[in-house]
């Protein structure tokens, strides 16, 4: 609110056009799945906005999207790379392949290098060759392939967690038993599951509820141990599945 | 306590000149804990109930999960605190060591004016550089007291009051829900009520409930009275298999003095004397 | 040849009149193989005939996906139908951009048929060479359209463009009253059989040359996971379909000439003469 | 940059059954210079406290010596040794008098409480720069790395490990954080204090 | 040669339609030519306080106060802040007042061209009033040059209720409780206490009392609000914007205060 | 006809030497070859309707509307090429729209209709286009009351009270001649309107065609909406009564 001495003698004051509206987003890629997840709390300052803002968007069959910064942006920017998805579907009659994508979500974050999308995407997914994959993206494109990936808030928090749990960073293994290179998806959803517990514990942004999605490759089904906690599986035309599962977080 | 600290009171200096060298240099200076808290207090028929969350933040970060904002003035007078923790922390520690220094001078039983007064001047003296903001309440020979107590030194006297980041959500909850006169029962729940409100609303404001009732008669401090935010079990157990860190050198220091006794070999001269 | 003056350019009335350019562009159309649509309460399809150049030549493509609830047939330039096309499908995506709305089908079709009235008269260009039946779903249910060069619309229960197209129309037209309450599998039917309608004596439709798109509910032939989104079936997914078509039944000896007689009786009157076979006074 | 930044360095302290464990790494640098592979931030204050003290390295160095003295002072006074729980008091006051003038530095303190009945239980405790203290009864983390440290701790940390146990998992809480902060780093050290022995090891980590 | 008479006497706009294959109707205004340095850093001037809304059984309820301040005066106390957009969907504004009646224009007009003259059965409803306005300021925040509010927009159509918020960043969410302004702050939690869990069972009055409560709190709280309020009332049956109504309050609790600290008397 | 041939009416910017602009003329032929649309302008509204050809029975009953709302208080009945009436009218919105961003008010019909002929006349100026193939009746009612305006393709227009374009436009006319508008109420008018089209729908020479009838009065709160079904159902019936008893 303006008190009077502002309007008397107006004061120069720069409009700030981005915002930052917390939350925290990660993906986590297996051998044939790859897991993406986010939190659904958006605030700003020490309000929440709302405690469902989903940040996980489905692209395609196989394509996740994460978005995780100042939310217009990130919403606009989902806007517009479902509608060049789109288009190559008019073009192609077919979806475009993940590191298709990938490169695309560069060429469209650079486009803006001097008043850039305030946002850090991670995009999961299945390659064409049937891998899991996860992409990583800073808010002017530069992106590389990984395995896993957290961004946002807590990434601080959450990263070094994966860097020892999903990359064995630090460890040595036993001997004749060496680290396998992906983990099966019920170990990397508890991973998960425990690295957003544990920043809503230590960050004030993360919190009120987290929904992860799973992509399974063509022709694999979820493990009974996932298939039990009931995951919703979202319409596809086949070879790829996708499912979403929810869980509620602390409201504090 | 000289041998400890230097011999002149307050606060010390001396490293103020290299500080504001550096930061005149540009350099940073770092920020210390904020209990971006909330805090109440509210009047009831019988005294008073103040109320805290137990969150302390550096940041964004949770630095405390449960640390305790309800200091202990005197038996009758308690304080909560916002704001700067560690300024929080000390002037109501200072405070009530001085309130215990008059109770003992005057042999009565303190006021609550007196504690605000301490405060409020000491507050005053540094200008708002300490940075405390507070909910003063207690019952003493007058009756019961509430008064929130600014960083610059200001009081206010009311009969249901708020402070700390959650303090507009904690108010509205008062703001509809106080009356005069309520039954101790109903003044807790508005206050579990009001400090719930700032937890689930306020960012600044988490964890637990802490609670206080003061009465003429007695002081019940409600530590972690309403626990709503404790932590799901996790999903794995994440022990490691001993050798997993590699380490390239170790030493152990016995803290154990480890002291054989070894009985001194009588002089083997017994078998050699002819005793007989 | 006669040389009639006032046909060359689309900016000049004929004295009665007329715009020939207009007319001629409507022969364009007639030029495509045929293309049929229909609508139940349910569905709305298009059902086309593929030609193919040669025996080694692949089949042209007849229809074109817009949006996940509207799709096209064309008859007439493919060009001019991807510029169209292409349009529709930006007016689709702007929609959804701007309202996160799927874009009412009728809106659509007003677009592109404002969009060629320009090139009717503008001097510099020329009208369209194409014409659309397209079908969509939107909040008001299923939706057949016909798009003309000459820049109308029309909303039909069941309509034919392309070459021959009267014949199909002769059956749609016997036929249209039972097809609100179709299934999907009647309609396709009817579909079929009006498309059959158009061919050459000695041509049949085969899994090859014939294609079906389709906005509703998923049908007993297709897969449980299908959503009422546009599709379009080509090759051996419609082989179920072509076997249910009967017998043609045996036509009246006059059928196709009476209405292409009573057609060219009126052709010098409203301009846009939509109907198929008019008489355009073409020098030949 | 903060003063904070300046110089780098992390401690972690954590709480186990009957133990404590008190880690750091060894980085010493000047901005994103590293200047030193070997510089300690823990400090042993008696047998069965240890201070950790992350920040300016040269108010580290000035409040171990600080802190030796009154320690040493207490000791002669009292005729005892200090408790965990007096000294991080002590910490505390110290740091509240600079108030206006703070010492840019974060201690943790990690030590075995005696008992009223005689016994010892793990006690951990931090400060904020101006000697807000922090109880916990898992762990404390300071330094740069300190938001890493908080979430790695969270993830990993699990009431009543023994002191091996407790060995690993502050340590890999400890790598895999400073693995993650430019201003961390380069080896770690860690103590586990129990009733009986305080085990030193000096680990093996990312050189880099 | 351009031939297009309706391009003549105006520079061509290059970067649409370069063939200018669009209806001439439709054909895409020129950006305006004249150069120079434009103004674009703004504060809001005449403003509104909170907006608040929440979902009850039937529909969503949507309630502001009446004043329009400018800084610490009270100066408009008559304004109303909620604005019907076509059949079903109301519109609730914050922020700078003027930028407010520039988007009741901007919306008067949709209503107009989208419902009125097309009459083809299709409707904005408040989902596609919403991202409509969520495009024009995320538009306008991108060229720096923002509309300075925050809108909340509610409304039902086709059996669902919707209720989400806009922001001069372009910023939205959505809610069953939401509150712009001091409302953020201080109505927030009552409404969320009050209703989560509940949407689907509130009765009308009983919303209704919820947002006067609050409005109520409000007034006692922010400096800029006033005691005159409206509520509009979306259901099934379409939006209804009340007649601006007085709030109740009690001031009895200053009765016993003295001072501020040890006065008696 | 004694312009074909001389070249003189190729293009819209020849004039002949008797100073006729033949392409406007032929451009009034195509008006005058399309079904007849007529316009009431009674006491308290206007009444608006069209003899819409049927040229196929294929054809949705009521979806092809040609009578256009323009803004929320005007309606649009053109005869003659369809597609150039719907250019029109998308102008006609966009001069509406216009006018009410200026001015915060629904334009004026004069003002409207005096802009459409404006924007009709530029084409008929330039051999690079050609003249509008549509007349159009704009009805509607503004602060004066309700009025009718037609454009005809030359670009003039003329305020009427009763008016009609097209195909049957003579016997029309006559009708409306012997009608006293001035008396009518808006919801007899329907039943003029309607009668009419009936009675100039030739059935011998023409193919089916569809009544489309709107209303703008009192009881539609002064916008411009079809006429509603039951009203369009019993005026359609009374026509078609009339003019069996006509006959």
């Amino acid at each position: 609110m303006p008190d009077m001495s502002a309007i008397v003698n107006p004061q120069q004051r720069q409009f700030n056009p981005y915002a930052e509206n917390g939350g925290t987003i990660l993906a986590i890629a297996g051998a044939d799945f790859t897991v993406i997840a986010g939190d659904t709390r958006q605030s700003e300052g020490y309000s929440i906005q709302t405690r469902y803002a989903p940040k996980v968007f489905r692209l395609t069959d196989r394509a996740v999207l994460a978005v995780n910064g100042f939310a217009a942006d990130g919403n606009m920017f989902v806007k517009k790379v479902k509608q060049r998805l789109e288009w190559y579907r008019h073009a192609h009659a077919k979806d475009m392949p993940l590191r298709a994508i990938a490169r695309l979500i560069q060429t469209m974050l650079y486009a803006q290098r001097f008043f850039p999308y305030y946002v850090y995407n991670i995009l999961g997914g299945i390659e064409e060759d049937g891998t899991g994959a996860v992409y990583s993206f800073d808010p002017v494109g530069s992106y590389e392939r990984e395995t896993c990936r957290a961004a946002g808030a807590a990434q601080s928090l959450v990263q070094p967690f994966l860097d020892n749990q999903i990359y064995f960073k630090n460890q040595t293994a036993a001997q004749g038993s060496p680290h396998p290179a992906h983990l099966p998806l019920p170990d990397v959803l508890s991973i998960v599951i425990d690295s957003f517990t544990s920043a809503t514990e230590r960050h004030i942004e993360v919190g009120d509820g987290l929904e992860m999605y799973i992509v399974l490759a063509r022709g694999r089904t979820l493990p009974d141990a996932v298939a039990g906690l009931r995951p919703q599986e979202l319409p596809s035309a086949g070879g790829e599945k996708v499912f979403v599962l929810k869980r509620d977080l602390k409201k504090d | 306590m000289s041998a400890f600290h230097s011999t002149k009171p307050g606060f010390d200096f001396s490293n103020a000149n290299r500080n504001a060298f550096l930061e005149g240099k540009g350099v940073k200076m770092p920020k210390a804990t904020s209990t971006g808290t909330t805090i109440v207090g509210c009047l009831f028929k019988d005294g008073i109930v103040l109320g805290a969350d137990t969150r302390a933040t550096a940041g964004e970060i949770v630095a405390d999960k449960n640390c305790e904002k309800i200091h202990y003035i005197s038996e009758s007078i308690r304080c909560c605190g916002a704001g700067t923790a560690a300024d929080t922390e000390f002037i109501t520690a200072l405070i009530s060591s001085n309130i215990e220094l008059h109770a003992l001078s005057t042999g009565r039983k303190p006021r609550v004016v007196t504690a605000m007064t301490m405060l409020k001047q000491r507050l005053f003296q540094h200008q708002g550089h300490i940075g405390a903001a507070l909910v003063l309440g207690g019952v003493d020979a007058t009756g019961a007291h509430l008064f929130t107590v600014a960083p610059h030194g200001s009081t206010d006297k009311l009969p249901y009051v708020t402070m700390g980041s959650g303090s507009l959500a904690a108010m509205a909850v008062f703001e509809s829900g106080w009356r005069p006169n309520l039954e101790r029962a109903e003044a807790l729940q508005l206050v579990v009520a009001a400090i719930s409100a700032g937890i689930f609303n306020d960012l600044g404001s988490g964890s637990n409930v802490d609670a206080c009732v003061i009465t003429a008669t007695e002081t019940e401090m409600l530590r972690n009275y309403v626990m709503p935010n404790v932590r799901v079990e996790k999903e794995r157990k994440y022990g490691f298999r001993r050798g997993t860190t590699a380490w390239t050198r170790e030493k152990v220091r016995d803290l154990i003095v480890s002291e054989e006794i070894r009985p001194i070999a009588v002089i083997a001269g017994g078998e050699e004397m002819d005793t007989s | 040849m006669f040389r009639n003056t006032y046909d060359s350019d689309n900016t000049v009335f004929s004295p009665q009149g007329r715009l020939h350019q207009v007319e001629y562009a409507l022969e364009a159309v007639k030029q495509g193989s045929a293309a049929v649509g229909l609508r139940s309460k349910t569905h709305a399809i298009l059902l086309a005939l593929k030609r193919s150049s040669g025996e080694l030549a692949s089949y042209q493509q007849k229809m074109f996906r817009i949006d996940d609830h509207v799709g096209i047939a064309i008859a007439g330039l493919t060009s001019d139908a991807r510029v169209l096309s292409n349009f529709m499908r930006q007016q689709a995506m702007g929609s959804k951009m701007v309202f996160n709305r799927p874009v009412p089908v009728n809106r659509l079709v007003s677009a592109i048929a404002d969009k060629a009235q320009v090139n009717t008269q503008e001097y510099g260009r020329r009208p369209y060479g194409v014409g659309f039946l397209v079908v969509g779903l939107d909040h008001t249910g299923p939706h057949l359209y016909e798009f003309s060069p000459s820049g109308t619309s029309f909303e039909y229960f069941a309509v034919s463009i392309g070459a021959r197209s009267q014949s199909a129309k002769t059956y749609l037209e016997k036929h249209f009253e039972s097809f609100a309450d179709c299934d999907l599998e009647d309609l396709i039917r009817h579909g079929l059989h009006a498309l059959r309608e158009t061919l050459q004596q000695d041509k049949e439709l085969t899994i090859n040359n014939t294609a079906i798109g389709i906005v509703g509910p998923a049908g007993v032939h297709e897969g449980t996971g299908t959503s009422v989104d546009f599709r379009i079936l080509e090759g051996p997914p419609i082989e179920v379909y072509l076997q249910t078509m009967q017998l043609k039944e045996v036509p009246p000896p006059t059928a196709p000439t009476p209405a292409a007689a009573s057609a060219s009786a009126s052709a010098p009157a409203a301009p846009p003469p939509a109907a198929g076979d008019e008489d355009v006074q073409m020098s030949e | 940059m903060s003063i904070m930044e300046h110089n780098g360095g992390s401690v972690i302290a954590m709480a186990g059954k009957d133990c404590v464990a008190i880690a750091s790494d060894l980085r010493l640098g000047a901005g994103a210079m590293t200047v030193a592979m070997n510089f300690e931030k823990i400090f042993p204050v008696s047998d069965r406290i240890y201070l950790g003290l992350t920040g300016l390295a040269t108010d580290i160095t000035t409040l171990r010596d600080r802190f030796r003295y009154l320690v040493n002072m207490f000791t002669i006074k009292e005729s005892r040794t200090i408790e965990p729980s007096t000294f991080a008091h002590l910490v505390s006051s110290t740091l509240y008098s600079r108030r206006f003038g703070p010492y840019f530095t974060e201690p943790v303190i990690a030590g075995l409480e005696r008992t009223p009945s005689g016994g010892l239980k793990p006690y951990i405790a931090g400060a904020d720069l101006i000697g807000c203290l922090n109880f916990a009864e898992d762990f404390i983390v300071a330094g740069t790395a300190s938001d890493k440290l908080f979430g790695v701790a969270e993830g990993l940390w699990e009431p009543n490990l023994g002191p091996e146990d407790l060995f690993e998992t502050i340590s890999q809480t400890l790598l895999n954080s400073v693995d993650r902060d430019a201003y961390s780093g380069w080896g770690a050290i860690v103590y586990v204090i129990t009733p009986e022995k305080v085990i030193t090891r000096t680990l093996k980590g990312r050189m880099d | 040669m351009d031939h297009f008479p309706t391009n003549w006497g105006r520079p061509k706009y290059d970067n649409f339609d370069t063939s200018a294959t669009y209806p001439l109707h439709n054909r895409g205004q020129n950006q305006s030519t004249t150069s120079g340095a434009t103004q674009h850093t703004q504060q809001p001037i005449v403003t509104g306080t909170s907006v608040l809304a929440i979902k009850f059984k039937d529909g969503i309820m949507i309630a502001a106060d009446t004043l329009a301040s400018y800084g610490s005066l009270a100066r408009f106390k008559g304004v109303q802040r909620l604005h019907p957009v076509g059949d079903y969907t109301v519109v609730g504004a914050s922020g700078d007042m003027s930028d407010f009646q520039y988007l009741q224009h901007i919306l008067d007009g949709l209503v107009i061209s989208e419902e009125t003259t097309a009459q083809d059965g299709h409707t904005l409803g408040p989902a596609e009033i919403h991202e409509y306005l969520s495009q024009v300021m995320y538009a306008r925040r991108s060229k720096m040059n923002p509309l300075w509010n925050s809108l909340l927009v509610g409304g039902v159509k086709d059996g669902q209720r919707f209720l989400a918020y806009v922001d001069l960043l372009g910023v939205t969410y959505s809610a069953s409780t939401l509150a712009t302004g001091y409302g953020a702050y201080i109505a927030q939690p009552l409404l969320r206490k009050a209703v989560e869990g509940r949407e689907n069972t509130l009765t009308e009055p009983e919303a209704r009392a919820i947002l006067e409560n609050a409005l109520r709190v409000l007034f006692y709280r922010d400096a800029r609000s006033i005691n005159q309020y409206q509520i509009a009332t979306i259901t099934a049956n379409g939006a209804e914007i009340s007649a601006s109504l007085k709030l109740e309050t009690s001031w009895g609790f200053a009765e016993g205060i003295r001072g501020y600290g040890a006065q008696t008397q | 006809m004694t312009s074909i041939g001389t070249g003189y009416d190729l293009s819209a910017s020849t004039y002949s030497p008797d100073g006729r602009i033949f392409q406007v003329e032929y451009a009034n032929k195509a008006v005058d070859n399309s079904g007849t649309a007529i316009g009431l302008r009674v006491k308290d509204g206007v009444v608006l309707a069209v003899e819409k050809l049927v040229h196929s029975k294929l054809l949705v009953p009521g979806a092809n509307r040609r009578i256009q709302t323009i803004d929320r208080h005007i309606g649009l009945a053109s005869s003659g090429l369809l597609a150039d009436g719907r250019h029109l009218s998308n102008r006609a919105r966009d001069e509406a729209a216009s006018y009410r961003d200026n001015y915060n008010e629904p334009a004026p019909l004069k003002a409207l209709a005096d802009r459409l002929g404006l924007y009709v006349q530029v084409y008929t100026l330039y051999s690079s286009v050609r003249p509008f193939g549509c007349s159009t009746i704009l009805g509607g009612i503004d602060k004066d009351g309700p009025s009718i305006y037609v454009i005809e393709p030359s670009g003039v227009f003329y305020g009427y009270n009763g008016a009609a374009v097209g195909k049957g436009r003579q016997l029309a006319k006559t009708e409306l001649e012997k009608l006293k508008l001035s008396e009518l109420t808006t919801r007899e008018a329907v039943f003029e309107a309607a009668r009419i089209i009936h009675l100039v729908h030739d059935d011998a020479k023409e193919k089916e065609f569809e009544l489309e009838l709107s209303w703008i009065g009192d009881e539609t709160n002064g916008r411009h909406v079809p006429v509603p079904q039951d009203l369009f159902e019993e005026a359609d019936r009374k026509a078609k009564e009339a003019l069996e008893n006509f006959e």
